[in-house]
């Protein structure tokens, strides 16, 4: 693999009831799992606006995990849900604008799957090394074209 | 001053020759069912059937975003970076531009010039030379005549090519930096006595007296007919955006604690944003108050300030409105009104 | 200018094993706004709280960020130390350094370096934290209990005991509910109506309690401790002021062959009546869909015969605003009808019934005088087949669930026609035996063992009449599934238990949510099973799911006593993590256009329309507002909003934002 | 259109509206919006094919709400569908706005709630062929593809904002380009500010764009924008199975959800 040596820059956007607990039990687990993550607290999924996605991508993130609690576990009931909506559209038109969307792990960590969060943070991080340092973002950054652009 | 011809295949390869210098080309283009200028490297590409370009070449002079200043926070100090002084050197060629074009480029050179003076503006104007083509072909969109310009008009062009008969154009060229580039191609060019090119211009008629005009709006700004003329407009920035001499800009600061840039980007009075205050208040809160923010800024404010319209007549605005905002029609509608 | 001070704690070696903590309070000490940076061992025992006390004093500390174990582990400690320092708590953020870093990685600069990112994350965020203070809801104290059945009654009863007010609503003209209509009670076997009626009667005269029978509740409003529903008190016909209860018009009254509800249809009663001796209130209402004067205009018979002239046909329904702090729904349940079972021939033949038609028969007070005589020609049954699980647990009738009472009330109702006919023979066809619940299953083995019920484990394909018998084909899967037929003399069916009609609409009303059977929805399954998504309104009984007694009464108690906890605050006092509509200055008002998006979006109808008015009351717009009473503060309507006029404090856009960015400066 | 002319006099004479908005000649062969508020100015209504702009863009404008409600506005099925959902979103009232359209050879107004829902339902937006053949386009590309194809197309915008202003659903008083606090959408048309302003725009409209092509038709450097609110709005249809503009009390697609909402691209 080319890109083996290459680390990838991940942030993880997690609501604090399910997945921010889960985190907290790979910990008292003791699960080990890769250290490229950086993880932010939300109250709940719905709070996560796609903004921050986006930023987290313009800024450098090469990947970035959303994850919250399982349908119906939603400590305020339906802000999951509300989430998932929002990602199927953001993630389609992401795609349509040429952004590959495997960049964006999207998973239910509940507060008993410690295990399952290192999992999904080792799975984005071999997903993510994959395919590379987030070129489209890198190509708009460089190409601030501050020159005359063409038009 | 001296005068050419030159025909249309020889044009090519003058301007082929010119890219072989080195030298940046901007030419009109075409993309989507429309035409621009762009850099290009083909003379192949380049569009010589229009009226206008959709949008006028004053990004060359003054670019949509503009990085004024970089900084950076190292360990031991702040590092501030005047862009201004790493421009690119590069000498830069635009063909096709309209005598209007032309003679807004010198006008936005001169707005610029204004104390304190803009080194980025100033650097690029040193380094442009215009190769415009006189209007053989006008629309009912055009009243450059209306504000002292003209299809044939020489100002600010470096070279002035005129269409004329048997697919040839008659050249003046205009200046010093005109010259240099028709030296270096002189073999391309035919020497020529100077002719009367009226016969070749387009009519463009002058029902509009710009003066007139200037006067009336002394006295117009509570006149009801802008909430009038205006009900229509939609408040985008196009008019201003695609207007070769509009030239306000916001300045935007990108960045974080550790570096950053400060940017320069254009900015419109028909946005409703652009007056509005921290506290909420805005002394344009209406869409009428913004249409008329523009006209009386080109055609009252500047006249009394620096003798100048705001306005080449160039057409763009109104044929890029969505909504048929016709500047021409609007200041004939003023002139019954007022 | 931000002062924040940064507090690294070592938890022991737990996070200075694999983090090296000096390094990182020395380089968190660079970070602008970082005023001072410090590590220590244990940053949670009294000298480790001291040094951050001791700090927000001597820097003056404008925000803390403590760089130690998970926030959800000791942030309301070091919260609590700002607080005692005089810093406001929601200025102090925690970093989790521990579970989330040097428990999960291994020593290495990596790991060090990611502390060092969670903390700078956390110190953009606090810059941007502002003081908040805990949001205080005036608290009426008064409960509404909707439903006097017996989880209603005991709710209302102990709501009223512990000395608040109540007001009691119920649909039918007598409280009592389904317990009102049962013989005898599981696994006791003692009288439903002898344990019911006293609690009835205390209901009827408690001090604290306010019953409005034959009323309904058409809205709600409010939020929180500030409810005001909206009473329908449907018109009786009767001045209860006047009326004695004497019956007399209930003799006069010539329509007199109208089915009885209280009996399930097994029974008649008169037009103007009283739905059972102990009702209460024990005064009659017209049914005016019968009756014959608001059906001709003709008669007034019972006017004519009642002796406290106390009738009055031209009562109208009347309107009754309340306000309550809280809201106790406990609407009970409803069996499936007679379209249900074609199979089973229930509404065919008159000796197929269900299991409350079956109480009926067998209770004292029932339209037989308690004598077990079938419907069709008053016979005694001498072979009666019980089907249970009729409905329940039947994907293809479209309900999964289990009506939980049906095992236990088949077992009784075998035993009870056991007591009442001992030569005859009763069958119980069954999927499974469930019979958790306190001598639950001891009654169960009894029914079998010593009233020799036959038990056939299958299920029942088809009944059809043949000879006057009722055939019962079914198959008994312990031998092999070989088929079972039973000439039975009556058939009862234990109808699966559903959301009582009008749930949907009653949920709609009160704003809560429902499940797809329309049974209401508990805020949380375990942890929160009497609470609804609606702050201060609570579930009690089987409009939840079908319930047994004791849990629809230990439920209403719990429901109760939320209620008094509620009210035993002089104000209610909420976390201050809620939503916010922006305010600007004229003339913009807000920055909200009033899609209310969020308002369709929020989880607990927090959001309300606000007008926004001249002084001389000309509408300006109409903007969302949060009512910080009901917000919980998820955020899913800021991430919603498509102009940001909502913010959520405490994870406030800016602050938010500051966190991403600053992992990239 | 003496039937347009017609009704539009009748409804300003007995004073049923305010305002009449509809098409007029505009300068060089073009039509323009035209407000009619007297009966006898009725007759500046045109209605052909060049009628291809979504006028429900001016409900919201406070020039137009200054001159007050009920306003019958002369209407193309999207601009039908733009009113219905504009209701949804409680901009306005059914009986505040009149549309007057063309059902089958006939030009009428919708007085009520059901005609027009009913209307809108059964008059589907049709898209010119170009637009449809560039969807197809769009969709036959890689992401790599894609992706050039929007830098490249992108690259010409300078963000005037004429596709805000022209959709009748940024009605925004404030736009989320112009908060700053926090800077969610760089301002200046730099790569990344042009990606952020069209991405924003398409999901803000998702589950809420008709699909008028109005924004396209207004990008003055022919940047074949509404493609991307369209695709948004394709998602909401087909993996949400929400239309948009035919209910007129239905919350946004993305204001509500299903418990059985897609869920396949999730861990």
């Amino acid at each position: 693999m080319e890109n083996e040596s290459f680390e990838p820059k991940i942030v993880a956007f997690v609501c604090n009831w399910c997945t921010y607990a889960g985190a907290d039990l790979t910990g008292t687990s003791r699960i080990k799992y890769a250290t490229n993550v950086r993880i932010i607290r939300f109250p709940c999924t719905g709070r996560i606006d796609y903004n921050l996605i986006l930023k987290a991508f313009e800024r450098g993130a090469d990947g970035v995990i959303v994850s919250g609690c399982h349908p119906n576990d939603c400590h305020y009931t339906s802000g999951n849900f509300h989430a998932r909506r929002r990602w199927i559209v953001f993630r389609g038109l992401l795609e349509y604008m040429g952004i590959d969307p495997r960049r964006i792990i999207f998973s239910w960590v509940s507060a008993a799957e410690g295990a399952k969060w290192a999992d999904v943070v080792n799975r984005a991080v071999t997903e993510v090394r994959q395919l590379g340092p987030a070129k489209e973002f890198n190509e708009m950054r460089k190409s601030q074209a501050f020159e005359f652009r063409s038009v | 001053m001296t005068y050419y011809t030159i025909s249309h295949n020889n044009l090519l390869e003058f301007l082929k020759s010119i890219r072989a210098q080195g030298k940046k080309l901007i030419a009109p283009q075409q993309r989507e069912q429309k035409i621009f200028f762009m850099e290009t490297d083909d003379v192949s590409s380049i569009v010589f059937d229009y009226i206008q370009t959709s949008i006028s070449p004053k990004d060359i002079l003054f670019p949509r975003v503009e990085p004024l200043i970089t900084y950076e926070l190292t360990a031991d100090a702040l590092q501030v970076n005047d862009r201004a002084e790493q421009l690119p050197s590069i000498s830069t060629v635009l063909f096709g531009a309209r005598p209007c074009d032309a003679v807004a480029l010198t006008m936005l050179e001169k707005f610029f010039a204004e104390e304190p003076g803009d080194p980025f503006v100033e650097k690029r104007a040193k380094q442009l030379t215009v190769i415009s083509v006189s209007c053989s072909k006008a629309d009912s969109y055009c009243f450059c005549t209306s504000v002292g310009v003209s299809p044939g008009d020489t100002r600010g062009s470096d070279i002035l090519l005129t269409p004329c008969e048997n697919n040839e154009y008659y050249v003046e060229v205009l200046t010093e930096k005109g010259n240099d580039l028709v030296q270096k191609s002189q073999n391309l060019f035919n020497k020529s006595e100077k002719k009367e090119k009226e016969k070749y211009l387009a009519n463009v008629s002058s029902d509009i007296p710009a003066e007139e005009i200037s006067k009336r709006l002394e006295n117009a700004f509570n006149n009801p007919l802008w909430n009038e003329a205006s009900l229509r407009c939609i408040g985008c920035g196009t008019c201003a955006y695609v207007c070769p001499l509009c030239s306000c800009f916001d300045i935007e600061d990108e960045g974080t604690q550790k570096c950053g840039t400060r940017l320069r980007c254009w900015d419109s009075c028909g946005f409703a944003l652009f007056t509005m205050h921290t506290s909420g208040h805005n002394p344009r809160r209406t869409q009428s108050e913004r249409w008329r923010q523009r006209v009386l800024h080109k055609f009252s404010y500047l006249p009394q300030r620096v003798q100048v319209f705001g306005c080449v007549g160039c057409g763009r605005c109104s044929r890029a409105c969505p909504v048929d905002m016709n500047l021409k029609e609007q200041l004939q509608l003023i002139k019954e009104a007022l | 200018m931000s002062r924040i001070g940064v507090f690294v704690c070592h938890c022991g070696e737990n996070i200075a094993a694999t983090v090296d903590c000096e390094k990182v309070a020395k380089t968190c000490a660079k970070i602008p706004g970082v005023v001072y940076s410090v590590d220590y061992k244990y940053m949670c025992s009294d000298p480790g709280q001291n040094l951050i006390r001791e700090a927000i004093k001597e820097k003056k500390l404008t925000g803390v960020v403590v760089a130690a174990c998970s926030p959800r582990m000791h942030e309301p400690t070091f919260r609590r130390a700002c607080a005692e320092a005089g810093l406001n708590p929601y200025l102090c953020e925690m970093a989790n350094i521990r579970e989330q870093c040097s428990w999960v990685h291994p020593k290495s600069k990596a790991t060090t370096q990611k502390a060092i990112d969670i903390i700078s994350t956390l110190v953009a965020k606090v810059k941007r934290n502002r003081a908040l203070f805990p949001i205080q809801v005036p608290v009426t104290k008064t409960a509404l209990v909707i439903g006097g059945g017996i989880a209603g009654i005991q709710a209302a009863l102990d709501i009223a005991n512990s000395g608040h007010k109540v007001v009691l609503v119920e649909r039918e003209p007598s409280i009592g509910g389904h317990m009102a209509q049962l013989s005898e009670t599981f696994p006791t076997l003692d009288c439903s109506q002898c344990i019911l009626t006293p609690r009835m009667v205390e209901v009827a005269q408690h001090p604290n309690i306010t019953l409005y029978s034959y009323s309904e509740v058409e809205s709600l409003s409010g939020f929180i401790g500030n409810f005001t529903a909206r009473i329908r008190k449907k018109a009786k016909s009767i001045d209860e002021k006047l009326c004695t209860g004497c019956g007399e018009c209930m003799n006069a009254c010539p329509i007199k062959k109208n089915p009885s509800e209280f009996n399930m249809g097994l029974g008649t009663r008169p037009a103007i009546y009283i739905p059972f001796p102990q009702a209460i209130p024990n005064k009659p209402v017209i049914d005016r869909e019968r009756c014959t004067y608001f059906r001709t205009g003709k008669c007034r018979f019972c006017e004519t015969k009642c002796p406290a002239q106390a009738i009055r046909f031209d009562q109208k329904d009347e309107l009754i605003d309340i306000q309550v702090g809280a809201v106790v729904v406990a609407t009970g349940f409803n069996v499936v009808g007679t379209s249900f079972f074609p199979e089973y021939g229930y509404g065919k033949y008159k000796d197929v019934i269900t299991g409350l038609q079956f109480e009926r028969l067998l209770s004292a007070s029932g339209p037989t005088l308690g004598e077990l005589k079938r419907p069709s020609d008053g016979s005694t049954p001498k072979k009666i087949a019980f089907i249970a699980c009729a409905g329940s647990r039947d994907p293809a009738k479209g309900i999964e669930y289990c009506s939980k009472i049906c095992c236990m009330y088949t077992a009784k109702h075998a035993m009870l026609y056991k007591h009442k006919v001992p030569d005859g023979d009763a069958y119980v066809f069954y999927m499974d035996i469930r019979a958790g619940g306190k001598g639950y299953d001891e009654f169960v083995r009894r029914a079998i063992e010593e009233d020799h019920v036959n038990y056939i484990r299958g299920r029942v394909s088809r009944i059809y009449e043949r000879n006057g018998k009722l055939i019962v084909c079914g198959a008994d899967t312990l031998l092999g599934a070989e088929p079972v037929e039973i000439e039975a003399d009556m058939v009862v069916l234990a109808t699966a238990g559903i959301a009582n009609q009008g749930a949907e609409e009653l949920a709609q009303s009160l704003h809560i949510s429902y499940d797809h059977h329309q049974f209401f929805a508990e805020a949380h399954p375990k942890l929160r099973p009497v609470e609804t998504n609606t702050a201060g309104i609570f579930l009690a009984g089987a409009c939840q799911s079908p319930k047994d007694i004791p849990d629809s009464v230990s439920q209403a108690s719990a429901a109760a006593s939320k209620v008094s906890t509620l009210f035993s605050q002089k104000e209610l006092t909420r976390e201050p993590v809620v939503a916010v509509i922006n305010r600007t200055a004229p003339p913009v008002y807000s920055t909200c256009v009033g899609c209310f998006m969020c308002q369709s979006a929020c989880p607990f109808n927090a959001i309300e329309r606000e007008e926004i008015r001249t002084r001389d009351g000309k509408l300006i717009k109409t903007v969302a507002r949060v009512n910080p009473g009901l917000c919980q503060g998820c955020g899913t309507c800021v991430a919603l909003c498509r102009s940001k006029s909502i913010d959520l404090q405490g994870f406030s856009n800016e602050q938010v934002y500051a966190e991403v960015t600053e992992l990239f400066a | 259109m003496n039937q347009l002319n017609q009704i539009a006099k009748e409804l300003l004479t007995s004073q049923k509206v305010k305002l009449v908005i509809g098409y007029g000649e505009g300068t060089d062969g073009r039509v323009r919006p035209v407000f009619v508020r007297k009966s006898e100015d009725a007759s500046q209504l045109i209605w052909d094919d060049r009628c291809r702009q979504n006028l429900a863009v001016y409900l919201n404008k406070t020039e137009i709400r200054e001159i007050g409600f009920p306003i019958a506005i002369v209407s193309l099925p999207a601009t039908v569908r733009s009113i219905v959902q504009l209701i949804a979103e409680h901009q306005f009232q059914v009986e505040d706005v009149i549309p007057i359209v063309q059902e089958g050879a006939n030009v009428t107004t919708i007085e009520n709630k059901e005609r027009l829902e009913q209307y809108a339902a059964a008059n589907p937006v049709v898209f010119p062929p170009f637009v449809v053949e560039e969807i197809e386009n769009i969709r036959n590309k890689s992401v790599e593809e894609r992706f050039e194809y929007w830098q490249e197309e992108l690259s010409r915008c300078f963000k005037c904002y004429a596709c805000r202003a022209a959709c009748p659903l940024c009605y925004c008083e404030r736009c989320i380009t112009d908060v700053n606090t926090p800077q969610w959408v760089c301002v200046p048309p730099h790569a990344i500010g042009t990606f952020e302003w069209h991405m924003n725009r398409a999901m803000h409209l998702a589950g809420r764009c008709v699909e008028c092509g109005s924004c396209t038709i207004a990008c003055p450097v022919g940047i074949p924008i509404g493609l991307l609110t369209m695709e948004a709005t394709r998602i909401a249809r087909e993996e949400l199975g929400y239309e948009p503009g035919i209910k007129c009390d239905v919350p946004a697609a993305l204001a509500t959800f299903r418990p059985d909402d897609k869920e396949s691209f999730i861990l």
